[in-house]
């Protein structure tokens, strides 16, 4: 039960994007399509989910025993940095043609803003490492339902020619802001 | 660019290091310089909160009372003046906020009517439910020296005398149940003291 | 001689026009705002006034100033959103917020993507919903209903909806059986034909569905969306009455309060947020009103239909990929008869 | 480039805000109240103009390869000063910017001036650029809390320019992408017309 | 969404190193970030142009500097996200929730989730020429059949 | 010293002896470098992204020119024909070569079928789209090769370089134009064509290319060229060349000596921005201004001062 | 009555306005000089075999078609060639024609001249399909497409069953009504002969509910013996299509992309079937047809038995003139025809009517922006999104257009004529049809 309030918790009631302002960059900026946007979220639960479990232990079995807490931040940016990029370099070197399939299919997947967050977070609501991992993919999820929710309306929007004004980042802000308003709809869930 | 090192390993890793070195000497200093500041910081906090809501004391101990309603207990300060005891204060929460927990810090003088009362946290909308605050409204104000024994501690709906802020009942009565939590606890824990 | 005119086939056209359908709706609603009118008085007026001139002239000023399209006021579609923005409003409300809910659903939800057709939410709701977000206090005081001619009390008294009751009651430990009981809840009756606390066009279900079989009957709408919307709310909020009737409400309840018929004939059909096609409708109408329910039992608020709309809209793309039309050489049935 | 416009060109031409659309997270986040995006851009100034100084102090040093992991200890460096300083001395703001602070860290514009520019100017040139991107930046965020506090709650900096409250939307999260949405399209309006 | 598998994903690039049999291409980040200021950095840790080889039939057609468009199947992107990242995503955490119902200490598990992650990958590489073959590329010259439309009064 | 300090300097120096191992990899695998040229070249280019140059935008074009320098040692085709000769300049001196100049090109319309030589016979009601119109029918002046007046070309244009005249109803392309090509490609009926600008801006051609015989031609338009080869025999430089009825100034041989101009019996040829030759042209308001003044607007064709039948 | 067929998705109920529907067919006089457009058919045109000067007899050959979809033509009078020149087509293009100044409307020798019905001798079928050849058919139905390649079926497949199309659901046109009702016994001889030349047992005559005088009088040349039967349709457009007249007749989908053999259908017109009997029957070359001349404001609206070549204005001369205030002159029905910029156009084999458009009704109505109302998807019988098609095309996005399978619309129009908004939805897709089947040219 506890599992399933975070995750209805961090996907329709707190969403990263659009109630805690996390990984907005890749939101806005990212393809409109939709196989893309499910790939991409796929690639984001990995990555946050790993960063979590790291970053967790490291906090738990490093900076706390030796109350660095304060060196957090720097800690698990350079965490964080060093295990994307070491899953980057084992995929390339383990299967190329998977590597080459990742970089056609996906944009960048890094959502720095998200994957701090969120490891982040886990670490200021006090959970254990079970409950951070079910943090972190529910949050996940929360970004990849809204990122293909919001490359549905995107697409549509493309189509429809909005006014030149508006085109590009204003109307998606705007659209997102629609967004957030319609998933307020949700808040009381949990 | 001329001086540019190149990429080789023994370059990375020296430089590296020499950065991680100067910023580690450099973050632990600050870190040491700005410790006591934060502790400071932290103290003030509470002390503020507590000061707010204790009549005058100048002594502190913390106790840990069962509280009225589950089995678990909660934190209340008792403040003394010159030894004697001029009240309690007592960190207590709802779970029936709109938005979520509240949590916040009730003051009682030693007849048990309310000094003051301190919104640590909560998660209530702005503009509604964060009325209970006290620097968003007066609402507060109500409960100031009344004495839950004649005063009931539930929102008029409810059939108490709390009135609710204007379109946050819910807000309202998550207060109003925190503050009768803390209430009650003290009042048992006074009826256990007298029977010892 | 007058010269001959060179386009493309067709070279004749049904007649029918995007403001022939828009005043269809316009008519298809006076049953509900007669309904209003009755209940609430000129207060019902006022409101409707307020929404409909300003929705005007926001678009007018949008197009004139900013936007500097052709002007398309006269389509019609401004005027329905601004009825429907009334009928989504308690009686009681100043009308400075009616104008600023007006001026976001038409500035915002619509003229900001470009105007009629492009707007990806219903504008309407989206004003609905910022309005109960910015003004909750106005925007949750119903006036109690008071129809005209009738012998009660001159002013306005304000109490809360059925469902509002209902819901403060149950949450207040109250069983629901003495919630719908209780002496401010209206009978099933009242409810039917409108004499409840609720906004303008909301209580009176009757005069709602008048106006849907108008738009059935012009075929402006397609009778299984809203159909969908009230089936699924019906057996999705019956499923949980049944499992604990001391807790939730009978799916009758839900069904006639909270302006979910209203949502369902009106709001969701609103052809230019929602899906194409007719299994796509239906998806549509499944969502909407299992999200109805899924708020109304364990969300904050008490009503909701509008969030449902708004959040369904949000997968009408989705929906619309996901269900095309059948295209024609997908059933290759070779040993049809012959 | 003369360093005036160097300085200018982080206000309005190079936004990076309003017009990169760089940093939207905490843009969004902190932007309650004009107060708290005045905080935020401050903080995020300081660290940007410091972290600028010294990476253009040590571009040379730094081979190419590890240049992005330096720039990030460098600046994590900064924002844990930021940090640490701002809960000793300020720990009210520090509570409201929460999460935030850390999250300087990831601010796409202060590696992308890293990156940009300081690694490859000299060290008042980066100075100047830190500071002019910091203050775009505050100022950005200090248009749009001020913004979304006076539409939400009618007040500015705290100051209740109309009794009661306006609009509550626009304290929350739908308000804050409607408000910044059209800043950055009145902002391309103006960048136009100037 | 019936006809998703067959759909084609395609990615501009240029190529940067021609072989016997293979081409190197250099494929640009997509349209939004490719047009950012600050594409070069915004992500620290991840490389915005990223080299893919290519072995297809003409690889002599293809001269260094060439503006290609790559193209692969949808379903081989959504493979290779399922191979990349789903799989061993799911691999860790199943470890970990595994070994933690079992009763091991949170630090235990962590790090042997840890581990069986690079297990997996471990036997990612051992069934790579395997894997290899299921990925297929085209590499074709630019096509420009895209232009421009004149704005007018309807839509 | 105290255990803070110590641990702090310990676990930064640990994650930076790591982060420097992975990386070192990083560096191995991905052992492309991008060149530090492609900034400056990018530095240089006008941003414009129009893919003038036959790439998808500024930067790819950099890479290209760029990877060609090292390789090649020379831009080959490489143009930018946005920034013409100037940027072209200023990229070959950062990649260390050079670049021979190039004519600066233009956009030029060659029809002259307007509302006033080629009046409507019928009425177009559709989109307005020259691509669809094309595909449909001849044009409402009935000249199967003429402008169709759409203005395809103008919405291709994204330097506004290129605009409707209402009183013609024929686009007019002005100094704006930065040869990219995007007209060329959008207009169905192949009537624009890049031509030498010419020096000091002058330049003289064919204001059509209606391929019919002189009868049916003029039968749907008073300026179509009606192949009557007056002008090629007239030419002292050979440029001009005849093939389906039709008259061409190849830009590369004529010296503009307007000879032809004078001798076309319907003014299909065209001359821009000449000094104004005694009565025989009219000029419109917008044309008095001498040549090489700052009016935006192409000097365009004699405009007669007929009544101009616009519906 | 017992539910009658029809095809499933889709289709409008345009007003049917069939205003000639009980005028017998007239033959027209010869005009002084025939414009016959080489490109008459779907395909590569014709080569002329005659040259300026030459005298031809009515019914000679004069160009042979050289490639596999080309068609024959022939002289449809007799007289002397004036010159071969450009002339302007319907769409106001100038094209390739043959000018003939008639002198005489005498057949060429070898021709059965009389109006006697042969029922016997069938020949057999390669040489039906020779004569066939011979004559010049192409399908009447509109398409022009030379009816021996139809009839040509590909090694593999195996046609079951002839359908005939005698839906004429185009609004106002009336030619195939009256051909039905005049010609009944020609026809049902073209069929039994069409039969033949694919190796049929069964033919299927559809006929929309709104002629019964045709049902009835094909009813009462068909029987079991000659395998051919009349099938009432309910009315509805665009059940001509031949996709649809399948779906209706047979319960058949003929698959995206592919020819009606797919599913062992040939399908053809009536005045293919009639013209087929003249050629095999009686060694004519089709060199007339029946062109329906309609108007609401015409003064007699009428159906003309037409020589090819005959220019538009003499029809409309023979109809009453051409009232004042026509706005738009139409070769072709309402749904489909083409708008033409002059009368002076030669009637060519595929044309079936010409309609003449007052000015009120020949203006469209403004467009307004697509309010997504789903109606032209409801209606398009080929189970497209025309909103969608129209907007892809707008924006050149061909590789989607692709996918959304723009290349399956059959440009019947019920999407345009059904929008509320009034969008050129047809004049958007068939930009987009254009574009997209160049890009399919080169990707191939
Ligand atoms: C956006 C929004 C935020 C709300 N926030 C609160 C809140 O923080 N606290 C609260 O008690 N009620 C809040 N409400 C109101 C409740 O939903 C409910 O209407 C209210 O408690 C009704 O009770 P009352 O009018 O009897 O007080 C909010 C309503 C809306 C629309
Ligand atoms: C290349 C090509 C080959 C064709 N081959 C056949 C054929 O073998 N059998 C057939 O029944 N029709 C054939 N057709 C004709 C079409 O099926 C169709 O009848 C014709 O395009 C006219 O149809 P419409 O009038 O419905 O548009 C062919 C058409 C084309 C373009
Ligand atoms: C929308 C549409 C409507 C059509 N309507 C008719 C019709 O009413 N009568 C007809 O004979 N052919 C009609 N056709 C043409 C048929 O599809 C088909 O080409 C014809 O029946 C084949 O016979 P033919 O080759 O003998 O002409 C129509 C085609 C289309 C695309
Ligand atoms: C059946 C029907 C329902 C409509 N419902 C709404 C509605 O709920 N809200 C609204 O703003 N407009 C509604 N409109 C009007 C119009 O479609 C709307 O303004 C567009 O969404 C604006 O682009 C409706 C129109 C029709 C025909
Ligand atoms: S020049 Fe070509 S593209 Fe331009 S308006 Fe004329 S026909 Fe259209
Ligand atoms: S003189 Fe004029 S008309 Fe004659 S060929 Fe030359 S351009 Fe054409
Ligand atoms: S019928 Fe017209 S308005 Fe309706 S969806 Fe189709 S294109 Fe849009
Ligand atoms: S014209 Fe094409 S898209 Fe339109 S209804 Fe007919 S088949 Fe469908
Ligand atoms: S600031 Fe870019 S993702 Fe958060």
């Amino acid at each position: 039960m506890e599992y399933i309030i975070i995750i209805i918790s961090a996907v329709f009631v707190n969403n990263i994007v659009l109630a805690q302002f996390l990984g907005i960059c890749p939101f806005i900026g990212v393809s409109n399509k939709i196989p893309t946007a499910l790939g991409m979220s796929g690639a984001v639960l990995f990555v946050i989910t790993l960063a979590t479990i790291v970053t967790w232990l490291v906090q738990v079995y490093v900076l706390n025993p030796l109350g660095i807490q304060f060196l957090q931040t720097i800690a698990f940016i350079l965490i964080i940095a060093g295990l994307v990029q070491m899953v980057e370099i084992i995929l390339k070197k383990l299967s190329p043609g998977l590597y080459s399939a990742l970089g056609v299919f996906l944009p960048l997947i890094t959502t720095n803003c998200a994957v701090l967050g969120v490891a982040i977070l886990t670490i200021q609501k006090d959970f254990n490492l079970i409950h951070g991992v079910v943090f972190a993919i529910a949050n996940s999820l929360g970004f990849g339902f809204a990122l293909v929710l919001f490359a549905g309306i995107r697409e549509h929007i493309e189509i429809m020619e909005v006014p030149e004004g508006m085109k590009g980042v204003p109307i998606a802000l705007v659209t997102a802001g629609i967004l957030a308003l319609a998933f307020m709809g949700f808040s009381g869930l949990v | 660019m001329a001086g540019k090192k190149e990429s080789n390993f023994i370059n990375m890793f020296t430089s590296l290091l020499v950065i991680s070195f100067v910023a580690g000497i450099s973050l632990g200093s600050v870190y040491n310089l700005t410790k006591a500041p934060i502790a400071a910081a932290a103290a003030k906090k509470m002390e503020d909160a507590l000061r707010l809501v204790l009549p005058d004391f100048d002594s502190i101990q913390p106790i840990k009372l069962k509280s009225a309603f589950e089995p678990d207990s909660l934190l209340v300060f008792q403040g003394f003046q010159n030894g004697q005891l001029t009240g309690w204060a007592v960190k207590t929460w709802s779970k029936k906020g709109f938005g979520g927990e509240v949590n916040l810090i009730a003051g009682f003088k030693p007849d048990g009517s309310i000094k003051n009362i301190s919104v640590l946290d909560h998660k209530e909308t702005p503009g509604l439910g964060d009325k209970m605050q006290a620097s968003k409204s007066d609402w507060y104000r109500q409960f100031l020296d009344k004495n839950p024994a004649d005063f009931r501690l539930k929102v008029k709906k409810d059939g108490g005398d709390v009135d609710a802020i204007t379109a946050a009942t819910i807000s309202s009565r998550a207060f109003t149940e925190a503050v009768d939590r803390a209430w009650q606890t003290i009042e048992n824990a006074k009826k256990e003291g007298g029977n010892e | 001689m007058n010269k001959l005119v060179i386009s493309g086939s067709p070279h004749i056209h049904d007649h029918d026009s995007v403001s022939k359908i828009m005043y269809t709706v316009v008519l298809a609603m006076i049953p509900a705002m007669l309904a209003s009118f009755w209940f609430f008085g000129f207060d019902s007026l006022r409101v409707m006034l307020v929404a409909v001139i300003s929705a005007l002239l926001m678009e007018w000023a949008t197009q004139k100033f900013l936007l500097k399209g052709p002007l398309t006021i006269n389509d019609g579609s401004a005027v329905v959103s601004g009825i429907l923005l009334a009928f989504n409003l308690p009686a009681g409300i100043p009308s400075w917020m009616v104008v600023a809910g007006a001026f976001v659903m038409i500035g915002v939800a619509k003229m900001t993507f470009g105007g009629l057709g492009k707007n990806p939410f219903n504008p309407a709701l989206v004003g609905r919903v910022f309005m109960l977000i910015s003004f909750p206090v106005e925007m949750t005081k119903w006036p109690v209903p008071r129809p005209l001619f009738a012998t009660r009390l001159a002013d306005a008294i304000t109490g809360p909806t059925a469902l509002g009751l209902f819901k403060e009651g149950v949450d207040a430990g109250q069983s629901a059986q003495t919630m719908l009981h209780a002496s401010q809840m209206p009978t099933e009756i009242a409810r039917f034909f409108g004499e409840m606390g609720g906004s303008l066009g909301e209580v009176s279900a009757i005069a709602i569905l008048l106006g849907g079989a108008y738009m059935v009957y012009k075929k402006v709408i397609d009778w299984q969306l809203p159909l969908s919307i009230l089936l699924t709310a019906f057996l999705f909020s019956g499923l949980f009455y049944l499992i604990n009737p001391a807790v939730y409400a009978p799916p009758m309840f839900h069904l006639l309060t909270g302006g979910l018929i209203l949502g369902a004939v009106f709001m969701a059909t609103d052809m230019v947020t929602s899906p194409m096609t007719i299994k796509g409708k239906v998806v549509f109408g499944v969502g909407i009103g299992l999200l109805t329910v899924t708020i109304r039992l364990w969300g904050s608020y008490p009503e909701g239909i509008s969030f449902a709309i708004l959040i369904m809209n949000a997968f009408t793309p989705l929906i619309n990929k996901a269900f095309k039309p059948k295209r024609f050489g997908s059933d290759v049935l070779k040993t049809a008869k012959i | 480039m003369n360093q005036i416009q160097n300085f200018t060109k982080g206000l309005l031409k190079e936004n990076p805000i309003l017009v990169q659309v760089l940093g939207t997270c905490p843009t969004l986040g902190v932007t309650t109240s004009a107060f708290n995006g005045l905080g935020m851009g401050l903080a995020t100034t300081f660290v940007l103009t410091m972290s600028n100084i010294v990476i253009s102090l040590v571009r040379d040093f730094i081979p190419d390869k590890v240049r992005i992991p330096a720039f990030i200890v460098i600046i994590a460096s900064f924002v844990t000063v930021v940090e640490l300083v701002m809960q000793g001395f300020l720990p009210a703001l520090y509570e409201q910017l929460g999460l935030f602070i850390p999250l300087i860290v990831v601010n796409c514009i202060v590696l992308g001036r890293a990156e940009a520019f300081a690694s490859k100017n000299k060290p008042f040139s980066s100075m100047i650029d830190g500071l002019g991107m910091g203050f775009g930046f505050a100022l950005a965020l200090t248009v749009l809390g001020s913004i979304r506090e006076f539409l939400g709650s009618g007040a500015v900096f705290n100051v209740k320019i109309i009794p009661g409250d306006l609009m509550l939307v626009f304290i929350l999260a739908p308000g804050a992408f409607i408000a910044l949405g059209y800043l950055i399209a009145i902002t391309r309006k103006l960048k136009d017309h100037i | 969404m019936t006809n998703l598998p067959k759909e084609i994903v395609k990615h501009p690039g240029v190529v940067v190193k021609t072989g016997p049999d293979e081409v190197e291409v250099m494929i640009l980040a997509q349209s939004a970030c490719a047009a950012c200021h600050a594409k070069g950095v915004c992500t620290m840790a991840d490389m915005k142009e990223k080299m893919v080889k290519i072995k297809p039939e003409n690889s002599q057609h293809f001269s260094v500097g060439q503006q290609v468009v790559v193209s692969m199947k949808q379903s081989m992107g959504l493979k290779a996200v399922l191979l990349g990242y789903i799989l061993p995503f799911v691999v860790m955490v199943f470890t970990l929730a595994g070994l933690i119902g079992m009763g091991f200490s949170e630090g235990k598990a962590g790090l042997t989730s840890l581990l069986v992650l690079v297990f997996y990958y471990v036997l990612l590489f051992i069934f790579r020429s395997f894997i290899e073959k299921s990925f297929e590329f085209t590499v074709s010259e630019i096509d420009s059949v895209q232009n421009p439309e004149p704005e007018n009064l309807c839509f | 010293m105290n255990d803070i300090l110590l641990f702090t300097l310990l676990t930064l120096c640990l994650l930076a002896i790591v982060l420097a191992v992975v990386l070192y990899f990083v560096a191995q695998k991905f052992k492309v470098i991008e060149d530090p040229k492609i900034d400056l070249v990018e530095d240089v280019l006008p941003k414009a992204n129009c893919g003038g140059c036959g790439f998808p935008g500024c930067r790819n074009f950099a890479e290209v020119t760029v990877k060609a320098a090292n390789e090649n040692n020379s831009l080959g085709d490489l143009n930018c024909p946005v920034g013409g000769n100037e940027v072209m300049k200023q990229v070959a001196s950062i990649l260390g070569l050079e670049v021979q100049e190039k004519d600066p090109l233009i956009a030029v319309v060659r029809c002259n079928g307007s509302f006033a030589h080629s009046p409507a016979k019928v009425r177009f009601d559709g989109p307005a789209s020259c691509a669809f119109a094309h595909q449909l029918f001849a044009g409402e002046g009935g000249c199967q090769y003429g402008c169709l007046g759409l203005g395809d070309c103008v919405a291709s244009c994204i330097f506004d370089a290129i605009h409707m005249d209402a009183t013609t109803g024929l686009p007019v392309v002005n100094d704006l134009c930065t040869a990219c090509g995007a007209c060329v490609k959008a207009c169905p009926r192949g009537i624009i064509e890049l031509r030498s600008k010419g020096k000091k801006d002058r330049r003289i051609f064919v204001s059509c290319i209606n391929k019919e015989k002189g009868g049916p031609a003029k039968k749907n338009c008073e300026a179509a060229c009606i192949g009557c080869s007056k002008c090629q025999q007239v030419c002292p430089h050979d440029a001009i060349v005849m093939a389906n009825n039709l008259a061409y100034i190849d830009f590369v041989k004529c010296k503009l000596c307007r000879k032809c101009v004078e001798v076309c019996p319907t003014d299909a040829i065209h001359e821009i921005n000449f000094p104004p030759r005694k009565p025989k042209l009219e000029y419109t308001e917008t044309n008095t201004q001498p040549p090489g003044g700052h009016d935006r607007l192409e000097k365009v064709q004699p405009v007669q001062n007929k009544t101009v039948d616009i519906e | 009555m017992m539910k009658l067929a029809t095809f499933r998705i889709g289709g409008v109920h345009p007003p049917e306005n069939k205003l000639s529907a009980n005028e017998p067919i007239i033959r027209l006089p010869l005009p002084k000089q025939l414009v016959i457009p080489l490109s008459q058919n779907l395909g590569a045109a014709p080569k002329p075999v005659v040259k300026k000067g030459d005298e031809v007899k009515k019914g000679q050959l004069i160009a042979r078609g050289e490639a596999f979809i080309s068609a024959n033509l022939h002289a449809p009078a007799s007289g002397k060639i004036a010159k071969i020149d450009d002339a302007v087509d319907s769409s106001g293009y100038r094209r390739m024609a043959i000018f003939l100044d008639v002198t005489d409307d005498e057949w060429m020798e070898g021709i059965d001249s009389t109006d006697e019905l042969i029922h016997q001798n069938l020949p057999s079928s390669e040489v039906i399909r020779e004569r066939i050849k011979e004559a010049g058919i192409v399908g009447m139905g509109g398409a022009a497409f030379p009816t021996h390649v139809k009839m040509m079926i590909p090694e593999e497949k195996k046609a079951e069953v002839l359908l005939i199309n005698g839906v004429e659901c185009e609004p106002y046109l009336t030619s195939d009504h009256r051909l039905m009702l005049e010609k009944t016994q020609e026809i049902i001889l073209g069929i039994r002969i069409l039969m033949k030349a694919i190796d049929v047992k069964r033919a299927l005559i559809g006929v929309e509910n709104n002629k019964p005088d045709a049902i009835n009088r094909l009813q009462q040349f068909c029987n079991a013996d000659n395998g051919i039967e009349v099938h009432a349709l309910k009315v509805k457009y665009p059940q001509g299509g031949e996709k649809q007249l399948i779906k209706a007749l047979l319960g058949r989908e003929v698959p995206s992309g592919k020819l009606p053999i797919e599913v062992g259908c040939v399908v053809s017109n009536v005045g293919t079937a009639f013209a087929v009997y003249e050629a095999v029957q009686k060694n004519r070359p089709l060199i007339e047809r029946v062109v329906t001349v309609t108007g609401k404001k015409l003064t007699k609206p009428s159906n003309f038995l037409v020589r090819i070549g005959t220019p538009m204005s003499a029809l409309i001369e023979a109809a009453g003139g051409m009232p004042v205030d026509t706005g738009k002159i139409v070769n072709g029905g309402p749904m489909m025809g083409k708008a033409l910029p002059t009368t002076d156009i030669p009637i060519t084999k595929g044309s079936s009517g010409v309609l003449l458009v007052d000015q009120s009704e020949s203006r469209r109505s403004t467009p307004n922006t697509c309010i997504r109302c789903a109606r032209c998807v409801t209606v398009c019988p080929m189970g497209l999104e025309p909103y969608l098609l129209a907007r892809i095309s707008k924006l050149s996005l061909v590789e989607r257009a692709e996918k959304e399978r723009i290349m399956d619309c059959i440009e019947c129009g019920s999407c345009q004529y059904t929008c509320p908004s009034a969008l050129p939805l047809l004049d958007y897709i068939r930009l987009g049809k254009q574009r997209t089947a160049s890009y399919l040219r080169n990707r191939k």
